[in-house]
């Protein structure tokens, strides 16, 4: 093959491809030499582009002639017989490899997507499975590919045994177990069936079950899995050695600590005279290097020396401590946020550019954004610094979500005539972070126009103002039960002041002014009222009210409290004379990975002052979903003549209820399931019968952050509900969950 | 679409078990004596001959010991522990093995001797000879103890490979030697004085790209003969090789989990899909083939003088003829599976059934 | 700064640029390297785009508001080598927060 | 399996031709789900010839209408590397670029006035990188004019993102964080009209860290830039207590 000079260049074989676009890949040009490495250079080149199955250079005078194979394109893919895989998500699996309709077939992928697949299948623990595919070549130079699966019996586990422990029984031990035998759950959870990463974390877990009570010298000898000829039953056996139980005899603290001493010997878990626990072991480095961690060392490491004095059986301990240089925060970038303003994340961020890294700001951080409600998802990643060993950049990458609730409706009905009601909120406006909200309803017996807006950051340091104004008329004259008429006008400010990093104090100043107009069978309180307030009166509520949230997230919290204590006194100016206390927590703590606890309270109580009675519009209320689940809204406590729920001046409200994750959905973050056990009283004037005492329910209950807004649904089932009471079972609610 | 066997848990075994072929009988198969033991479950017991006596246990933790003429209980002991192997019997001790890892020894009146801890659980019957028990644990190793006090005297062991067969493997203890079969297809000889590694041959290579694949196990006890050791493979080969040096004189494409036997010139042994093949020892020839109990899931054969004799999953024993293979006689027991393969007592042979009942049986 | 209604709001801690200590300091040699310098005090926060030969380790720590602590050190090169600096130095342990 | 009823395809055979006039079709009557559908059947059966190159552009142009980013950018560079010098694929670099430019703001946005640099840089970033390319490897296409247009939007945008963040910063008082992100603006992007501000937060930040010279220094060259800046006076009016947003 002696060079030549190209005159001109001719491509045979394609069918697909231009040849411009051979040309483009082709590392050779019209007036080149052409020798033997720029030739086989060239070859190389063609094959890298993946489309072809075999190139040939061949020479005709000084024309060079590049003979190409194209690869097939794949028509069709097909599955046969796969259940264990929906077959979508193995289609969308292949396309990420290059296997896809339309794509070129490449032999080299055909057997890694095999391979993959059986691997697959041996995680799930599908042992007999047999898989074969076949390429059938079509016209067109095409092919069709098609899996074809026997996924054969699943093996199941029939037994995992320990030998060697003695200081805790094989059932103790094989409870801390995921991988367990057959039992009624495991058609759900697939534990039954082997897999080589459960049984390393049971492993794992027996590990630390044993470190965890003082065995520092335990060991797993072996573990041997066996599967039984006919593939369907697997046999577990695990050989230990516990190994004496060892006390600690001394800890140390020792290197350059940069905090004072004594702040970190409190940190240290392990007492010496303790059974040795190497959970405590750890938590103690953790929480030492946390605290360092606050004070920008963030890659300090700290890790606890054992001295181990076999006789004795006793272990002492040397904490050394290695704070590294002091890191920086270069850059805070935030993304994600295609709706949010930068600024309404930013505020919120406790970490600052510029400062040192501190990583219980950063998780401080973390969970103000989670608790904003604006945001499905929050991850934050510090990467260091390219060309620096003491700066990080933070990057913050948000999921947001709809933080509106829409209600747009028209009806009819015989009472109300036409009635247009809708409302409007938007917990996150235009991404400015404020939150306004519109509601309309023009029925003739319920005419309600009502604004409110609330600047959370009127100020840098969160100093919030809100203003609400509604007009609220309400005419049952048309309804058969006692009518009477009443129209209210009103308008609030509101003021909110921040006084510790989760506290704030809000203050809140109203007026209104409300006209009633009774008829001859008007319900008795709306008389009374007249006689005592007259028809027209005004109110010029004042509120003030302490709040500390603490939570990790807005909608579905794993932990930290939320409390609020609120007063509302009407001031002497105004005709009615009233004071309302009421104060309201929840506290949620994780019970398990993926279990979470909440116990709800709430009470309030109110009264005249001057010898005024409390407005009856201006009474507690219990039942309903965010109460007593299973009761009609309001429907507790004493009711009048006409079955009509009073309210009273009295309230107290409690609730025990268990979060966990939609059956089917498990790592989803947007609903959630939960059983509770609710209780509720309101006591108001004694006279009249009703709903009076304790009210209890149970039941179940969803929430779901929908595309519309978060939604609630539940199921409550009164527990000592009495014939008089209105029950409900299933109740719904749209919009903020608190 | 998904089969409704499918749906309910045990669907077909791999291959069909054949029914009972038609057979015109040769001989004739009757009970000398039967006696019951006691279920063993997943596991499997083998009945033990020393001199009069008949030894045998069941996973309940009972252990046994009847006349050998007559098939009278002589005396019934409860171990008091979960038995997983057993039973051994010889030079005045009777062996068992539990699920904890203990061997436990009995004297042949039925009183306890010593017990020894060896923390594997063991599954295989503890052989002893010349003042030396040899116990397999399940793990793969092979322990030596003394005879009359238990303590240990060397160990063996090798690495495990991720996944094996679940093997009830013994080893088997001939002229001073162990012969022990492992996970990973490797047939080991050691001496049994002091547990030195004479030579080790491999009698089947894993291969293929999955751990249930690359299973290449010798999944039962190998059989020795006069010069030959012969062993077979589950997913491997079957193969014989020199008793001297280990040398493989040669080895035949069959897969084994049952095992073989050796008697009289023949190896017998029933592959995985349940066929009997008689090969010669020799040079491996075939000489004949039985393939009428496919997927009957057959135990490992015996070689009984003209005939062979073989058990399978619904307690049948079936004769076959030494020379030809041909079916010569079938006896039903008690419907539960015989696993263990049958043992040679004087003019006769004992079989064991998973549901606990003993029999001796003899040819006419 | 004016209250709401006699509550001074909570400010935030606000701590911005290097702590240089009196140790550091102290180990600093005229005619160091851009390296050396930046391997004892640390990368430099400000660096003006305008002074090229100049760095600024300032550091500043506000706590409810009121300014607690500031020191700034000015580090002046001359060709690339340390010529001298300038500005107060923090006693010899930082005081965390 | 036959209890379910497997749906028949009606496009099984259906001509090339066909399969592609359906799809443009489709395409025009705005949805994008079907005509994708189509496109890919196209190329599935008949890989050859002018409608499967056809199809594998419009099909990038389908996933940018629909608002899938990810998949027309993922569409686009494969035409690009089936066809590089097709006579058109300028256009694939063009929507590449187009499909990181279209952010989808809610329906409260187009109120709000709110413009890009309040939000997400990435995407304004790998919108930049792809217009470039454009830019540089087709001087003459015609989508370069309005590529070099949203370019220069897209450095003001991102020059006055790094603004608004060092105004916060000022207001929090964090004076070293407003120096450097208003030196990043200085560094990457110069001529961007957000300069100016970024100077004069410069000279603030300064004062306030009481550091006189760097601050007379950042001054000078504000005054040799913007010699009637409005900041040189005393800075922008203050918003009105009213506007609410």
């Amino acid at each position: 093959f002696e060079p030549f000079v190209v005159r001109d260049i001719r491509v045979e074989g394609i069918q697909r491809i231009e040849a411009g676009t051979v040309f483009n890949y082709l590392p050779l040009k019209v007036g080149d030499t052409v020798t033997e490495e720029k030739a086989s250079a060239a070859i190389k080149a063609l094959y890298g582009t993946g489309f072809f199955k075999d190139v040939r250079l061949e020479r005709d005078g000084d024309v060079l002639v590049v003979f190409v194979e194209e690869r097939p394109a794949i028509s069709q893919i097909d599955f046969i017989g796969v259940r264990e895989f929906d077959v979508e998500q193995l289609r969308a699996a292949l396309k990420q490899v290059g296997l896809a309709q339309a794509r070129i077939f490449d032999r080299a992928l055909l057997e890694r997507a095999e391979q993959e697949l059986k691997r697959q299948y041996l995680n799930r623990g599908k042992y007999g499975v047999q898989l074969n595919t076949t390429v059938t070549p079509l016209d067109r130079n095409r092919v069709n590919i098609t899996f074809t699966v026997d996924e054969g019996e699943v093996a199941k586990i029939r037994q995992i045994n320990i030998v060697g422990n003695a200081a805790f029984p094989e059932s103790q031990l094989l409870g801390l177990f995921q991988l367990t035998t057959p039992g009624w759950l495991t058609w759900y959870t697939k534990n039954d069936q082997y897999s080589k990463q459960k049984l390393s974390a049971d492993l794992e877990t027996l590990r630390s079950f044993y470190l965890d009570r003082g065995y520092l010298e335990f060991s797993i000898d072996s573990t041997q899995v066996s599967i039984t000829p006919d593939k369907r039953d697997i046999y577990i056996t695990i050989t230990v050695t516990e190994g004496p139980r060892f006390t600690v005899s001394d800890v140390k603290l020792e290197g350059d600590l940069r905090v004072p001493e004594e702040e970190l010997r409190k940190l240290i878990q392990l007492k010496p005279g303790e059974v040795f626990s190497r959970a405590k072991v750890t938590e103690s480095t953790k929480l030492i290097s946390d605290r360092l961690g606050d004070e920008g060392y963030a890659f300090a490491n700290v890790n606890a020396v054992p001295k181990v004095d076999k006789e004795k059986k006793e272990v002492a301990f040397t904490f050394f401590v290695d704070p590294g240089r002091r890191v920086y925060v270069r850059r805070v970038n935030i993304q994600g946020n295609t709706r949010t303003r930068d600024e309404v994340i930013r505020r919120e961020l406790r970490q600052l550019e510029g400062a040192w890294y501190s990583a219980r700001k950063i998780e401080e951080s973390k969970k103000r954004l989670d608790r904003l409600g604006y945001f499905k998802e929050v991850n934050v990643e510090t990467p260091a610094v390219p060309g620096t060993t003491d700066q990080v950049d933070v990057n913050f990458t948000v999921v947001e979500q709809p933080t509106g609730a829409l209600l747009l409706g028209a009806g009819f009905s015989s009472s109300e005539g036409l009635v247009l009601s809708g409302s409007i909120s938007q917990n996150n406006f235009l991404g400015t972070g404020n939150a306004l909200s519109l509601q309309v309803n023009s029925g003739k017996v319920n005419t309600v126009y009502a604004l409110s807006f609330t600047q959370p950051y009127w100020t840098v340091d969160g100093v919030s103002r809100g203003i609400d104004i509604y007009k609220r008329d309400v005419d049952s004259t048309s309804l058969d039960v006692g009518s009477y008429k009443t129209a209210t006008l009103g308008i609030n400010f509101r003021l909110g002041v921040p006084i510790t990093a989760d506290d704030t104090i809000l203050f809140g100043l109203g007026a209104e002014n409300t006209e009633v107009s009774t008829f001859v069978n008007s319900p008795q309180r709306f008389i009374d009222f007249v006689n005592t307030f007259g028809r027209s009166n005004s109110n010029f509520p004042f509120t003030v009210a302490w709040q500390r949230d603490t939570r990790d997230s807005a909608f579905f919290p794993r932990s930290g409290r939320l409390q609020r204590a609120n007063a509302e006194i009407s001031i002497p100016a105004g005709d009615l004379k009233y004071y309302k206390l009421s104060y309201q927590q929840q506290w949620f703590t994780p019970l398990t990975r993926t279990w979470t606890l909440l116990l709800r309270g709430e009470a309030g109580y109110g009264d005249g002052y001057n010898g005024k009675p409390l407005p009856f519009y201006k009474n507690f209320f219990a039942g309903g979903i965010s109460t007593v689940r299973g009761y009609r809204t309001g429907s507790l406590g004493p009711r009048d003549v006409n079955d009509e729920a009073l309210g009273g001046n009295t309230l107290v409200v409690g609730s025990v209820e268990a979060f966990f994750p939609f059956p089917g959905f498990r790592d989803d973050k947007t609903a959630r399931m939960s059983v509770f056990l609710d209780a509720g009283a309101v006591y108001g004037d004694k006279s009249k019968a009703g709903s009076e005492g304790f009210r209890f329910s149970t039941g179940v209950s969803v929430s779901w952050l929908s595309p519309v807004g978060p939604l609630r649904l539940s199921f409550g089932f009164p527990l000592n509900a009495k014939d008089t009471d209105k029950k409900e079972p299933f109740q719904f609610q749209l919009g903020r969950t608190f | 679409c998904a089969t409704v066997a499918g749906w309910f848990g045990r669907s077909e075994p791999a291959g069909k078990p054949s029914p009972l072929p038609p057979i015109k009988p040769s001989a004739q198969l009757e009970v000398v004596w039967r006696a019951d033991i006691g279920r063993s479950a997943a596991l499997q017991f083998v009945p033990a001959v020393a001199g009069d006596a008949v030894y045998a246990a069941s996973a309940d933790g009972t252990l046994a010991r009847f006349d050998a003429t007559t098939g009278r209980a002589v005396w019934r002991v409860d171990t008091g522990k979960k038995l997983t192997g057993g039973v051994g019997a010889g030079e005045g001790v009777v062996l068992v093995g539990t699920r904890d890892g203990e061997v436990l020894a009995y004297d042949p009146r039925g009183q306890p001797r010593w017990t020894a801890r060896i923390g594997t659980v063991i599954l295989s019957p503890p052989q002893v000879a010349e003042g030396v028990v040899v116990v397999r644990g399940a793990d793969g190793r092979v322990f030596a103890l003394e005879a009359d006090s238990g303590k240990r005297r060397w160990v063996y062991q090798r690495t495990l490979p991720a996944l094996s067969v679940r093997s009830f493997a013994g080893a088997a203890v001939v002229r001073g030697a162990v012969f022990a079969g492992f996970p990973g297809g490797k047939l080991v000889a050691l001496r049994l004085s002091d547990g030195l590694v004479g030579w080790e041959a491999t009698v089947a290579q894993p291969r293929g790209a999955t751990e249930l694949e690359r299973i290449a196990d010798v999944a039962s006890t190998p059989d020795v003969a006069e010069s030959e050791v012969c062993a077979a493979a589950f997913q491997g080969r079957v193969a014989c090789f020199d008793v001297r040096n280990g040398n493989v004189l040669w080895a035949r494409n069959f897969s084994s989990y049952a095992g073989l036997d050796v008697d009289g010139g023949v190896l017998y042994v029933a592959t995985d899909r349940s066929e009997v093949l008689g090969l010669e020892l020799a040079r491996g020839a075939t000489l004949w083939r039985q393939d009428k109990l496919t997927g009957r899931r057959l135990s490992r054969p015996l070689g009984f003088g003209p005939y062979v004799v073989v058990g399978d999953f619904e307690g049948y024993v079936h004769l076959l003829n030494a020379d030809d293979g041909g079916l010569a006689a079938r006896l039903p027991t008690d419907g539960s599976a015989i696993a263990a393969a049958p043992v040679r007592t004087g003019d006769g042979f004992l079989v064991q059934t998973t549901g606990g009942s003993l029999l001796l049986l003899r040819v006419r | 700064c004016s209250g709401y209604l006699g509550l001074t709001p909570y400010k935030m801690d606000v701590q911005q640029g290097n702590v240089v200590t009196q140790e550091m300091a102290s180990k600093l040699k005229p005619g160091m390297s851009r390296e050396q310098v930046r391997f004892v005090l640390g990368t430099p926060l400000v660096v003006d785009p305008f002074h090229a030969d100049r760095w600024d380790y300032v550091y500043r720590l506000e706590k409810r508001g009121e300014l607690v602590e500031e020191r700034k050190l000015t580090v002046i090169f001359e060709d690339d080598r340390l010529k001298r600096v300038e500005g107060d130095v923090v006693p010899a342990r930082a005081t965390g927060e | 399996c036959g209890l379910l009823p497997t749906d028949e395809d009606p496009t099984r055979d259906w001509s090339a031709s066909r399969l592609y006039s359906e799809a443009k079709a489709e395409l025009n009557d705005g949805n994008y789900q079907n005509a994708i559908k189509l496109y890919e059947k196209l190329e599935a059966r008949y890989p050859y010839g002018r409608y499967a190159l056809q199809a594998q552009l419009e099909i990038a142009y389908a996933y940018y209408k629909d608002g899938e980013t990810a998949s027309a950018i993922s569409a686009a560079d494969r035409f690009i590397k089936l066809h590089p010098n097709h006579p058109n694929v300028d256009y694939a670099y063009y929507l590449k670029g187009l499909a990181n430019f279209q952010s989808d703001l809610g329906i409260f946005s187009t109120l709000g006035g709110d413009d890009f640099s309040d939000r997400d840089p990435k995407a304004a970033r790998e919108a930049f990188e792809a217009f470039k390319e454009l830019v540089t490897r087709f001087p003459q296409s015609r989508y370069t004019p309005d590529a070099q247009a949203r370019m220069s939007y897209l450095v003001n945008a991102l020059a006055s993102h790094e603004v608004h963040v060092a105004r916060y910063y000022m207001r929090r008082g964090a004076f070293v964080a407003a120096v450097n992100r208003a030196k990043y603006v200085l560094e990457n992007y110069p001529q961007a009209p957000a300069l100016e501000e970024a100077l004069a937060i410069m000279v603030r930040a300064y004062d306030a860290m009481g550091m006189p010279k760097l601050r007379d220094d950042a001054r000078r060259v504000l005054e040799k830039n913007f010699p009637n800046s409005v900041h040189l006076a005393g800075g922008p009016p203050r918003r009105p207590w009213w506007k609410l947003w």
